[in-house]
């Protein structure tokens, strides 16, 4: 244990910004991967195929790719990145916000994933009876839908942490590996195993990231479980 | 209220053309399965956007496909029993209750929860989950659920199919209070002969998909070759009466109707009240002279005004009372051997205790209040 | 060698070398009979691969390190081990960059990168950003800049991050910025502060195809250096 | 069959505690909404395990928590009908209906598939998903799909609260049928008096998960107070008779019972052929003397042998006929008026039509076939 | 588009190589992907956090890592290698084999979370119903469980196929970036990004690569709509 946890400050470091990236890359990638899920589950527009393949494109592309489109989008003289700095000072690049970004990026297909599926479960007659008892399609979605779906939320969302977690590639190309700013637990483990002698290290920070994402894994599990023994769908 | 339907629609092979009014308290949807009941009543509901045409209550325009109007589930403010129960999985039974209120302004909140729980027998069941109740307690969480919503009209699919008879006759009574007395218009399903005649005001008939009668229960109930052969000893007269005393004694109510005076077991009515009797045809028997020492203590005076054959050795002979038309379902035996034809003068008997409560809409127990 | 066409060289080759070795591959082909299968990855990788076993014959490393780390474990054959090619690091910005610095002792790095950064590859794993901390420190400005480097994960990300303007300086090798039009060299570290740079190749212990001396020789041939020195390497001198 | 049950078995706040045995053809399970028939039928199945208990058929044990024996379900070969059809969503009909049939041995399949298709009605759907169906046509397909399992023992969890008259009158006489001639074993749940009289040779009458009673249905059925208020007047003497003749005049058939003989309309059964007959109490009238000029066919001499007070102002009699007791409920100003008395000699006057096809086990249409 | 095609032997071979490791790393997994979603959703054993722990290993870790960790196991001189190179003549090192081990590998939680979550949503009277019909739990699951999870099944399927599609890190570390190989699409891409000038062969396999993914996405939406179409589930 004492060998374990006898990081250096910077190890420290990356194993809280970890956790920070981690945790922000899961909580802000819910609402919009509720809203898309929802869209790809019951909508019937044009370019709805278009954008279900958009949404998986992190998981299609070598995560590499998909860093460098970031930089390119998000990067300070990207146009999307150039337009949120001027307008609500949000900086992504060099910054963990951009890890988190990058993170929820590569997440978003498994969350979105997950989440349909639950949403495809749902019996609908039941949201027809809470639309006759007056509830519009917000309150039915806030009452009815979200309850019957946590389950897949809760899976959606854990998956996007454990990601997270891993997510290497794209995070290292979009905001490089800056000590205290950028350098989450991959990022530290890279470093480890890219030189001779550098087994121990990664594998111990190796194991920190396998201890805290299997905590989230059992308390996920815990939660769901609690979830559905409420439940018993019928 | 006034329910205007004209409506078509098509699911698959199957085809609803239904075209009605109705401005009765209690509109009882009726006809065998398949014959497109819960299509109507989800097009009514707006669960279901019709191919075309317009349903309006009370002068609202629910939908009009010619205009475009198309009004929400939501906005309809219509309560909603559907023949499988649709609780909510996720909330307790209490909660499953009280969901409607959410949606009701308290203005217009005129049911009361605890009466409704004491109604529908499930006090004890309110911290349960849906999954844990057995069918019929589902289905008393389910109308407990669509009443505490003070919905404007009520429409309910087969709402009491899974009940017993005990708890059916236990809503019954609700459920006419609610008719009577609420003004809540209700659209009531069902392929039940007593439920329809014990409820309804107006009737329509539906078969494959269409419309083949529709109008006052009582005309309705009279034609037996409207109900299906199983239940046409079910049909009959229906009979408006009045409460004319009580006789202690014997625990009988003595009520008037214009075929003259019946007995019934004791009502909880007041004197004066207005009752309907149903009468049914395979209870009523034919004499030709008046019987003594026999336990039958109605006995009407009538003429003969209308014979039909019935199902198999049977005929349907109409008897007129003084004005009221009751009734008789007698074997082809029976009528040759007492000679009846049009005309004949004679005696319609009818057992008392065939006047039993699901027969007499008779209303809520005392002490159940809404 | 397990892979499919046992009759072929099989060449672990670092990355940052695919250009040139791929030129002189194809110019070896005659030579040698037959154009030899190149892998292209990280040195780590590759080193661990052969440890793990890997069908290679040849490795060529982007620095000592993990040749020797290979040599240590008696996974080459020491006597084919060759110092191939140099390299040198250099200072680069975006093209339109105004920057203009001599880089000596003590030379005021963190000023030009003023807010920015200094894109680096890993200064702790990857050759060319160790390359360039060990010159910073022989410089002395190390200190001065080491909260404002940005470690890629590899050289080509910084350069990346430079010629999207990303970060206004980076670091990486002369090969690198020499092909790339979008950004300009602005200065070169001076050999003598850092560590030579250099690209080591050796044929495996376990290599048993009959070609890969011939390979090797190839590579090394004066034929190889003229396509080496178009791509930018410095030739080492054999020893 | 024996059915052996004794067993107990908690869900939640609910004990089921259950000892009975049943040596009938056909067992009904009857009792109100929430007592435990569905949970009962359910260990029977193997869906439950229960808690502690045995449960044997035909000296098989099915269930043995003392000798650690639990027969899985599949192995059961039981047939079941559920309260909710659970049809296969997946599969049409034709695939639904076919299921059990991989699973059968061809040498122990009794049932036709054709036969049962035709029977239900629900020849036009067999190529649809269940979803498309209406609530009746899924029960009946579900009905179909347990029977073609050819099973040993045949649950049914109210399998006809959702279908109307006319499905229900088709399909019970299938039931008695299989009743009857393949020897099929079945256990059947109801909380409907008419459907148990008919179709019951043994009653289990369930309340708050206790067996409340268990015995022949005749015996059950003349114990009114064992039923549901709102259905006492449902119950009455069970008699077992037999065809005597057919008049083919008047389209009747006469039945000979101990209580002397039976006008019913005509049966599609051989003279000497063994009926069930439910005279159900409030269709019986007591008279002094005997009536002339009545519609009323059947009327048997008798002797009051028993005076129970009813529900409310009613009281039951019991006259044995000849060795068979009939149960009228007449009124207590009716029993006053004609001074009925333990021992008064009277007649027990019945109308025909009250033997519609539903009491009477009339079996099924000639031309359907298993 | 004969920009896009104008492609190099050694990458036409990277194209079918990949198609090739796609396809077989999908279909090898998807056995005992349905088996240890089986077992995560219907089991109660001890261990069984544990499972599920390992099955999210290789989205925790670091692709690197992941694919070093093979290495040391499927390599030829690891014990599962030499074992299985030995009994059965499986070898993986530096096979295309290898290539579709990793992709196998890193999909598998995708997979198993996605068939997991439809085996929850699965009414389990149906289940209770085909038992009292006579079918054993083999059966009742090849004919009602299985048919029912189709939907996910088929979402399982095409996630691990899109990822097996870009999975670049645990490959290339595992099985090297072998040419005709083991060279897939994301190792020939990383190969391009790696040199000056490579970009725009970057760029022409990135698309390449997206267009095989999103066929493939579109495909699987399609049948999806097809199954559920056909079930509609009441
Ligand atoms: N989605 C659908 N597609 C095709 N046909 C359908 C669909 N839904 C229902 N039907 C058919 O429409 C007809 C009417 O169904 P509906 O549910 O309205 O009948 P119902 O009168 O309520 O019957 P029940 O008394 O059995 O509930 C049935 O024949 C049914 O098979
Ligand atoms: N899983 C459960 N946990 C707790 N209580 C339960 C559970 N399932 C059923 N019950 C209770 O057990 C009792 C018996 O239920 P059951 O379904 O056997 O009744 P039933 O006689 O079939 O009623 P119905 O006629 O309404 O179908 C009910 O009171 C019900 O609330
Ligand atoms: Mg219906
Ligand atoms: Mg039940």
């Amino acid at each position: 244990m004492d060998w374990l946890l006898d990081l250096t400050p910077d190890e420290w470091n990356a194993v809280r910004l970890s956790i920070k990236v981690a945790l922000v890359a899961m909580v802000f990638s819910l609402p919009p991967g509720i809203l898309i899920a929802l869209l790809l589950a019951r909508g019937r527009f044009w370019g709805k195929t278009l954008l279900n393949g958009v949404v998986h494109l992190p998981l299609i592309l070598p995560p590499v790719v998909t860093g460098y489109l970031l930089l390119l989008t998000f990067g300070r003289r990207g146009p999307a990145g150039a337009f949120l700095a001027e307008h609500f000072g949000i900086v992504f690049s060099f910054r963990w916000t951009g890890a988190a970004l990058a993170c929820g990026v590569m997440g978003f297909p498994l969350m979105v994933r997950a989440i349909r599926l639950s949403i495809e479960a749902v019996d609908r007659k039941l949201e027809a009876a809470a639309g006759t008892l007056g509830a519009n399609r917000l309150w039915v979605f806030a009452t009815v839908t979200l309850p019957l779906i946590l389950p897949g939320l809760i899976a959606g969302a854990i998956l996007a942490f454990a990601k997270a977690m891993g997510e290497f590639g794209a995070t290292i190309t979009f905001v490089s590996n800056i000590p205290n700013e950028t350098q989450t637990l991959p990022s530290a483990i890279y470093t480890f195993t890219q030189v001779p002698g550098g087994d121990e290290g990664a594998l111990r920070l190796t194991l920190i990231s396998i201890i805290i994402s299997m905590a989230a894994l059992v308390a996920s599990e815990v939660l769901a479980r609690r979830v559905g023994r409420r439940m018993d769908i019928e | 209220m006034t329910l205007a339907v004209d409506i078509s629609h098509r699911l698959g092979d199957f085809v609803l053309e239904a075209k009605f009014d109705s401005a009765g308290r209690l509109t009882a949807l009726f006809g065998p399965s398949g014959s497109g009941k819960s299509t109507l009543i989800n097009l009514i509901a707006g669960l279901i956007r019709p191919d075309k045409g317009r349903i309006t209550v009370d002068g609202r325009v629910l939908v009009d496909t010619q205009a475009g109007i198309f009004v929400p589930v939501h906005k309809r403010r219509i309560g909603m029993v559907f023949q499988d129960a649709r609780l909510f999985p996720h909330m307790s039974v209490a909660a499953n209750l009280r969901y409607g209120l959410w949606f009701t302004p308290p203005a217009e909140r005129y049911a009361n929860i605890d009466a409704v729980v004491d109604l529908l027998g499930i006090g004890q069941l309110l911290n349960r989950r849906p999954a844990k109740l057995s069918g019929g307690e589902k289905q008393r969480v389910a109308i407990g659920r669509a009443l505490l919503a003070s919905p404007k009209l009520l429409l309910m699919d087969e709402p009491l199919a899974s009940l017993d008879e005990a708890r059916k006759a236990e809503i019954l009574p609700y459920i006419e209070r609610l008719r009577d007395e609420t003004k809540l218009p209700i659209v009531y399903v069902s392929h039940s002969v007593a439920e329809v005649a014990r409820l309804a005001s107006d009737v329509v008939v539906l078969a494959q998909g269409k419309v083949v009668a529709a109008g006052p229960t009582e005309a309705i109930m009279q034609r037996l070759d409207l109900l299906p052969a199983e239940e046409r000893g079910e049909g009959g007269a229906v009979l408006d009466a009045k409460v004319l005393r009580h006789d202690e004694a014997f625990g009988m109510t003595v009520l008037g109707a214009r075929a003259g005076e019946i007995r019934v077991s004791k009502l909880a009515r007041a004197v004066g009240a207005p009752i309907r009797l149903r009468i049914r045809a395979r209870d009523v028997m034919v004499a030709t002279e008046k019987p003594t020492g026999l336990s039958a203590l109605n006995i009407l005076p009538g003429t003969i005004v209308s014979m039909k054959p019935g199902e198999g050795p049977e005929v349907e002979i109409g008897i007129d009372c003084d004005g009221a038309v009751v009734i008789a379902r007698i074997t082809e035996q029976s009528r040759q051997g007492l000679q009846l034809k049009l005309g004949s003068k004679v005696f319609a008997v009818i057992k008392t205790v065939s006047f039993d409560r699901a027969n007499t809409g008779a209303g809520l127990p005392a002490e159940v209040g809404v | 060698p397990a892979h499919a066409d046992d009759s072929k060289v099989t060449v672990f080759a670092a990355a940052s070398l695919k250009d040139a070795l791929d030129a002189v591959n194809k110019a070896c082909e005659k030579k040698v009979g037959e154009a030899a299968t190149i892998s292209y990855a990280a040195s780590s990788a590759l080193a661990k691969q052969i440890e793990g076993g890997a069908p290679a014959d040849v490795f060529v490393s982007a620095d000592l390190d993990w040749m020797k780390y290979l040599s240590d474990k008696k996974l080459t054959k020491p006597e084919t081990e060759v110092q191939l090619l140099g390299n040198q690091i250099v200072l680069v910005a975006p093209k339109d960059s105004k920057a203009k610095v001599k880089i000596e002792k003590g030379f005021d790095l963190a000023k030009l990168v003023g807010d920015g950064k200094l894109a680096m590859a890993d200064v702790k794993a990857v050759p060319a950003g160790k390359y360039g901390k060990a010159s910073l420190d022989a410089l002395g400005v190390w200190s001065s800049v080491e909260g404002k480097v940005a470690q890629a994960e590899n050289v080509r990300a910084a350069l990346k991050l430079v010629s999207t303007g990303e970060a206004p300086l980076g670091i990486v090798y002369a090969t690198d910025a020499k092909a790339d039009k979008t950004v300009k060299v602005v200065g070169t570290f001076p050999e003598d502060s850092h560590p030579p740079i250099i690209y080591p190749i050796a044929q495996t212990a376990d290599s048993k195809d009959k070609d890969a001396p011939a390979f090797l020789k190839c590579v090394e041939s004066p034929a190889a250096a003229k396509i080496f020195k178009e791509q930018g390497f410095t030739v080492l001198k054999k020893k």
